[in-house]
């Protein structure tokens, strides 16, 4: 197992918004979380990376009890993070964005890796100069993406990739997604509101509700648990 | 939590009633008001050590009449907001009828009209021009700026020199002695090329004196404290202007030396008539007595309120505790030989003194000896 | 007794200031370093009015009243367009610019030199020319003061300003003119700083610009954060404390050579402390910024 | 003499600069307005005093001890104040005035410990130097060359170096930063360390052209923001530019009016640049969606 | 009945990324329609542009056959025109009573009124309407509570209770029952519901295809800045082409 949620309590600011969620995630593997908005996804993101301590509850990574670790402890042990919207750094060159994500690799094999980078992102190569704030919503998912994988992590947490993109966009971003997967032994945690799309590529779902996980299971089960009612819970 | 807040308040406001009923001992408590903080600090510094000295010296002696004398010092910060502050304690809590104090002039004109309903007399040592008027009880043993600035112009006037600059300080103090000296310089003749002016605290002198230069000027006329005048002389040297520096009492301090250094040998200021090296018996033990206590040699500041402690002892010994009494023996006060010169008042309470012309020399301000 | 009178005088001179300066702060959510400007217009313009044109001393605070609030536009139109640190600065360039423009204004303010001798306020053959009299006017307009604010903040007006201090955009979109309250909310609140001003002229009879710099903003300011503000108890407290402590401090025997700077530094802790623990001050209800 | 007062204009400017650098470099990372930066300013100089003028230390050495004093100042302030109101999310008013809080509490204790005199750090006069018209002492060119070099210095660090582009990355976007495992702390304590020593720096430079009171922050930190809020944020070239300007206008409003406008000046025109043009005079358009 | 609001080519640009694409819309009265769309294809945007906290490029909105296309977003809302936010927006540290009594547009905000005037008998008349709505939302019991005192769906509740003591006439609904739980949800999609029998025109942009399909009575489905579909909700709910590009699935 790679990472493990139990019965963990959190919010901002004395709200609770997570009331007791556990969640697994296995090596290797694709769990997509689901759920309505408000329900606590991106909290859970933001428990199990650090951005917020969680009242009760543990949070185990490869082994590890990380319940109180800061974040670029936690990130530093293998976890990739990708905000919801895709964030980059606006002011900063494609260029200078990639020098950021792999900001603690060793210079080989960061060239190495950028390398890697670029041709999994073609379309970012010709504008490695340019200024991040300038590229369009694609490209700069494409790019955030992109500096999170230089890291090679063991655990990617992916917020609503497809968010903002075009719906012809969104099936390529989905396959990349699963390529990433498969090409580095990466599991991954996914967030999406285009439920569909999502359990497509998931080998397991969490239906969050309140708070809490409400169902559990394969793509199809958890198709059926909410039975046409998309999204909704 | 709130109704805590109010007991404290509550609180706080009764200590003041006790307090303020508290019965007062058998001294003569005289009040002091100085700047002990703030941009001011070192001359209400200076001012605390003439008073403590004379003080001293009046009870060991044992006091006046055998009753000792209590001074309460309060500070102004050199703002007429706590300045008003003050003097209502002093008057209302310690029942104080004389006061010594305060330095800036915007403090005395802003306490003046409370003493003066008060009926407690005052001896300040500000310069301001305005105070001559500000009633019956408001005494100041500093000369007006009126003195200090005419008594410049007639001597540039005699030294010839024609074509002056004025650079002043910004405030009350700067502009009044600057207006002056411009106007009893034109009357006779003399021409005022240009003023210019500074903040207080400023350090960068350049622009102003560039601006200067470019007139040419015989002589500069400085009218500021000792620290800005400092930054003034040495940056004037720096940009090679040899014109020959003037400039008032304000200038003397040790700020000015540490800052100008050498390059404030040689200039000219007006200062009230205390010569620190004097080889007057009473002024030589004033500096003996001095030197002593604080370790250095008096400030003029410190001379002026010694010599105002000693004279308000002197009243009070004369005809008791009474305002009113001190006042009129004030005014008829003659020739009293105080450490910082001869001593008269006016009829509006200014002092008369003499101004004498002092120059720097090996560091030391000394009187000019003509 | 006289000097108990004096101090509450000051409280209430610094009640008006205090309740004046809440209204942004704790109803708009704007802190302004200028309100020290807003207290010496008053104070200037009910002086030369009443020095200049022998106009009595409750006109001039009337029309020093107008003359403030209409200045204060030019604080309230920058705090339509500017939020945090930025509004903050330009509040602080205003308060700049105001004392530099009395300070060397000299043929009208008569700038540094202050402006001695100003007489104290008279109506229908009442001098207030004595401490007790004078404290019954000034306590006087500091509760009338306080009854008005008390009724502004529990109006339909202070209601609005509450809305935009919580969200802006929110009371846009349910049809609140946001500029428009704004620019009244400074301009009563200036209009109150010019009555403390007015008052505090007259009491003083000597005014001079230092008694209206940036320091004294701060000061301002700092009653209102200590006392709390979004309410009418906060203020007062804040006033009660800020003035009553720095005279307490006079008696507690500190040397006077330190006694200055030691009080500033307690204050100094006292503002930290609270901004990290209870930044919604002793009584007040709303946390600012 | 225009161009006497231009140079003038620009050697004031430089020390502007200067400060504006290590003010710029907190604000860039941390959006802190750290008005208690005046207070490092101030107090950096009060230990170089007291190693160089009163126990004698050699000047190099008393230069760096008093740099590393600052940035202890700097790392002492962020760690024990702003970091955990930061943590507790606080607003900017609550940081502006804490860090106001901590600026009166230093200058105090400094007047406390030193008095309110003057003190010098270098006697005597500083040699001039004459081209043609213009004279320059040796001083003034000593700070308009340290600010060369620490421009140069600054931009190539900002630009080339990691930690450099960690500092533009950080006031990017905080929470990508984090996101991608890069230590906030660090960052901001290093921000923290180079600030207050280019702070104390500036300090020492001009005290021993004019000597220290413990006064001389606030109006060295006030032209500082103005110059980073009028060159813009986002760009060290933008605050060079405006330091430079301030120190020139300043100059030139002496030389055609009063130095009593000099502050009033300056003020309007930082009030301008806030309402309308409040990403400051040198900055990059930016699209609505990046903001 | 006939269109309360008109969009005729609206065009927003963000530098170069086309938000808004010569969009023309004619909203009817008296009906609740529902924007649908993926997440980027502009509806946040649309609202905002019909509230006016942002100005178009191009094109004209016509509210009630008044061009409002650059009238201040306070006016806007004065004539008519509600928004009930995604993120909520209550006001969240004065009582609920306050939040609605806030909304009232009337001349006794004039702080000169406030301090010299008679407090009249038309503030109990206000309390009452307030709480009509405050009971219409079930919150009436809680009409001295803080608003961030309450869940998520009840300040959900409190600002379509705002909406309706506002009296407003077109209603911008930002997915009302997003992050609600199921009940929550039901009964904010009743007092939808029921508001049109209260002849408000809604136009609504939600996510959840079942509470669209529940309400609406016309849908537009919104891709990158055009509407590209339109009709009544079994109409484009049954269009497999439709739901392919949304939902993909």
């Amino acid at each position: 197992m790679l990472l493990e949620l139990t019965n963990i309590h959190a919010g901002y600011n004395g709200r609770e918004i997570l009331t007791g969620t556990s969640i697994r995630v296995n090596l290797d593997e694709i769990v997509a979380l689901i759920g309505p908005n408000g329900a606590g996804k991106s909290t859970v993101f933001k428990a199990i990376s650090g951005f917020i301590s969680p009242r009760s509850g543990k949070i185990v990574f490869d082994g590890i009890d990380i319940t109180s670790l800061e974040t670029n402890k936690r990130i530093s042990m293998g976890m990739g993070y990708f905000l919801q919207g895709g964030a980059v750094f606006n002011d900063m060159s494609i260029y200078e964005n990639l020098e950021m994500g792999g900001a603690n690799l060793k210079k080989s094999i960061f060239k190495e890796r950028v390398e890697g980078a670029l041709n999994l992102f073609p379309l970012l190569k010709d504008k490695l100069n340019k200024r991040a704030g300038l590229l369009s919503g694609g490209e700069r998912q494409m790019l955030a993406l992109g500096m999170i994988m230089l890291n090679r992590p063991k655990l990617l947490l992916l917020d609503e990739p497809s968010a903002g993109l075009a719906p012809r966009l969104v099936k390529g971003i989905m396959e990349k997604i699963v390529e990433i997967s498969k090409t580095y032994n990466m599991a991954i945690l996914l967030v999406e509101q285009k439920v569909g799309e999502a359990l497509k590529i998931a080998h397991r779902g969490y239906l969050l509700k309140n708070g809490q996980v409400a169902f559990e299971g394969l793509p199809e089960n958890i198709k059926e648990a909410i039975s046409g009612r998309l999204v909704h819970a | 939590m709130q109704k805590g807040l109010l007991v404290i308040a509550l609180a706080i406001i009764l200590v003041f009633g006790v307090i303020t009923t508290s019965i007062a001992e058998e001294v003569y408590k005289i009040g002091a008001i100085l700047p002990l903080s703030g941009d001011a600090a070192q001359y209400g510094e200076w001012g605390k050590r003439g008073i403590s000295l004379a003080v001293d010296e009046i009870n060991s002696k044992g006091g006046i009449n055998g009753k000792k004398i209590e001074v309460v010092y309060e500070d102004d910060a050199a703002e007429p907001k706590k300045g008003v502050s003050a003097v209502n304690k002093l008057i209302n809590v310690d029942k104080v009828k004389v006061i010594i104090g305060p330095i800036p002039s915007t403090v005395t004109l802003a306490v003046a009209p409370i003493c003066e309903k008060a009926k407690v007399v005052i001896m300040s040592s500000s310069s301001s021009p305005a105070i001559t008027k500000a009633g019956d009880y408001i005494f100041r043993n500093w000369p007006s700026d009126d003195f200090e600035g005419s008594a410049m112009a007639n001597y540039v006037i005699k030294k010839k020199y024609r074509n002056v600059a004025i650079l002043h300080i910004n405030n009350e103090y700067g502009l009044g002695v600057a207006n002056v000296f411009k106007t009893e310089f034109s009357k006779q003749g003399g021409k005022v090329l240009i003023t210019e002016t500074y903040k207080q605290g400023i350090s960068d002198m350049r622009p102003q004196l560039i601006k200067i230069k470019k007139y040419n000027p015989e002589a500069i006329y400085l009218v500021g404290h000792a620290k800005e005048n400092g930054h003034v002389v040495k940056q004037a040297r720096e940009l090679n202007i040899k014109a020959q520096i003037l400039g008032t009492v304000g200038i003397e301090g040790p700020d000015l030396i540490n800052i100008a250094g050498d390059s404030a040998e040689g200039l000219v200021y007006t200062a009230p008539a205390f010569d620190p090296d004097s080889h007057d018996p009473t002024v030589k033990a004033y500096q003996q007595e001095y030197m002593k206590k604080f370790g250095k040699k008096s400030e003029i500041f410190a001379a002026t309120t010694y010599d105002a402690t000693k004279i308000m002892a002197l009243m009070i010994g004369k005809t008791g505790y009474n305002p009113d009494a001190i006042k009129d023996g004030l005014y008829k006060l003659k020739d009293y030989p105080g450490v910082s010169g001869k001593t008269n008042f006016d009829r509006n309470g200014d002092v008369i003194k003499s101004v004498m012309f002092k120059t720097v020399k090996n560091k030391q301000f000394v009187p000019i000896k003509e | 007794m006289n000097y108990l009178l004096h101090i509450l005088i000051m409280i209430s001179i610094y009640t008006i200031l205090a309740l004046s300066l809440n209204l942004p702060v704790g109803y708009t959510g704007l802190l302004s370093l200028a309100q020290a400007a807003f207290y010496g217009i008053g104070a200037y313009v009910m002086t030369l009015l009443m020095m200049k044109m022998g106009i009595n001393f409750f006109v001039c605070m009337a029309i020093a009243i107008v003359f403030s609030a209409a200045v204060s536009l030019l604080v309230s139109y920058p705090s339509t367009r500017l939020h945090g640190d930025y509004f903050i600065l330009a509040s602080l360039a205003f308060q700049i610019i105001i004392f530099t423009i009395l300070y060397n204004w000299i043929d009208l303010t008569r700038g540094p030199y202050g402006i001695p001798g100003i007489p104290r306020p008279e109506i229908l053959g009442i001098s207030f020319d004595n401490l007790y009299k004078f404290f019954v006017l000034s306590g006087g307009l500091a509760l009338g003061v306080f009854l008005i604010a008390k009724r502004l903040y529990s109006s339909p007006f202070g209601l609005v300003l509450k809305a935009i201090r919580e969200d802006e955009l929110s009371a846009t979109s349910i049809g609140k003119d946001v500029k428009k309250f704004k620019i009244l909310a400074f301009a009563i609140s200036s209009g109150m700083a010019s009555v403390a001003g007015a008052l505090y002229a007259s009491y003083v009879t000597y005014i001079d610009p230092t008694s209206f710099n940036l320091d004294e903003s701060i000061f301002i300011l700092s009653i209102v954060l200590v006392g709390g503000s979004g309410n009418l108890r906060g203020p007062v407290i804040g006033t009660l404390l800020m003035i009553l402590l720095p005279e307490g401090l006079r008696f507690l025997g500190i040397p006077d050579s330190v006694a200055p700077n030691v009080r500033q530094i307690i204050y100094a802790m006292v503002l930290i402390l609270l901004m990290r623990f209870r930044p919604w001050g002793l009584a007040g209800e709303y946390r600012f910024g | 003499m225009l161009l006497q007062f231009i140079v003038n204009g620009i050697v004031s400017g430089s020390l502007i600069a200067i400060m504006a650098i290590g003010f710029w470099f907190i604000y860039r990372a941390t959006n802190l307005f750290h008005i208690a930066h005046g207070a490092v300013y101030t107090a950096s100089a009060y230990v170089f005093y007291s190693l160089y003028v009163s126990k004698d230390i050699s000047l190099s050495i008393a230069l760096v001890l008093s740099l590393i004093s600052s940035i202890i100042f700097g790392l002492v302030m962020y760690f024990i104040v702003y970091r955990p109101l930061e943590k507790k999310n606080a607003s900017a008013g609550i940081k502006f005035i804490s860090s106001l809080a901590i600026y009166i509490f230093m200058v105090n204790i400094i007047a406390l410990i030193f008095g309110n005199e003057t003190k010098i750090l270098s006697e005597g006069l500083s040699e001039s130097l004459s081209f043609g018209n213009i004279i320059l002492t040796w001083i003034q060119v000593y700070q308009f060359l340290s600010f060369l070099i620490l421009f140069i210095l600054t931009y190539s660090f900002v630009q080339g170096t990691k930690s450099g582009r960690a500092i533009r990355a950080i006031g990017d976007n905080p929470v990508l930063f984090k996101a991608i495992g890069l230590n906030e702390r660090w960052v901001k304590g290093m921000v923290f360390a180079i600030g207050s020593a280019i702070a104390g720096l500036a300090s020492i430079l001009t005290g021993i052209d004019v000597g220290i009171d413990p006064h001389i922050g606030m109006l060295a930190l006030l032209n500082a923001v103005v110059a980073v809020i009028i060159g813009g944020i986002k760009k060290i070239e933008g605050i060079i530019i405006g330091s430079l300007l301030i120190g020139i206008l300043q100059n030139l409003v002496i030389w055609q009016f009063s130095a009593r406008w000099e502050s009033a000046v300056t003020f309007f025109i930082l009030i301008l640049v806030l309402l309308y043009k409040s990403g400051g005079l040198f900055v990059v358009k930016k699209r609505v969606e990046e903001i | 009945m006939g269109n309360i609001l008109r969009l005729e080519g609206l065009t927003k640009n963000f530098d170069g990324l086309k938000a808004i694409d010569n969009l023309d819309l004619g909203v009817e009265a008296g009906k609740i329609s529902a924007i649908i769309g993926p997440n980027g294809a502009g509806k946040t945007t649309l609202f905002n542009l019909i509230c006016g906290y942002l100005y178009p490029d191009k094109g004209r909105i016509i509210y009630k056959e008044r061009d409002i296309t650059l009238l201040d977003p306070w006016r806007r809302a004065v004539s008519g025109i509600g928004r009930l936010f995604q993120d909520i927006r209550v006001f969240k540290k004065i009582t609920l009573l306050e939040n609605l009594l806030v909304t009232f547009n009337d001349n006794s905000e004039n702080p000169f009124r406030a301090i010299f005037g008679r407090r009249n008998g038309k503030e109990r008349k206000k309390i009452e309407t307030v709480m009509k709505w405050l009971n219409f939302v079930g919150l009436a019991d809680k009409k001295d509570h803080l608003a961030e005192n309450l869940s998520w769906g009840q300040q959900k509740l409190l600002s379509l209770a705002r909406l309706l003591c506002g009296d407003f006439e077109l209603l911008l609904i930002d997915e009302p029952v997003s992050g609600v739980n199921p009940d929550m949800a039901d009964t904010i999609l009743e007092k939808i519901k029921e508001l049109k029998g209260l002849g408000k025109t809604i136009i609504a942009v939600e996510h959840n295809m079942d509470a669209v399909e529940a309400i609406s009575d016309y849908i537009y489905f919104m891709d990158s800045g055009k509407i590209t579909a339109a009709g009544l909700p079994e109409e484009i709910l049954n269009n497999q082409k439709v739901m392919d590009a949304y939902i993909g699935i």
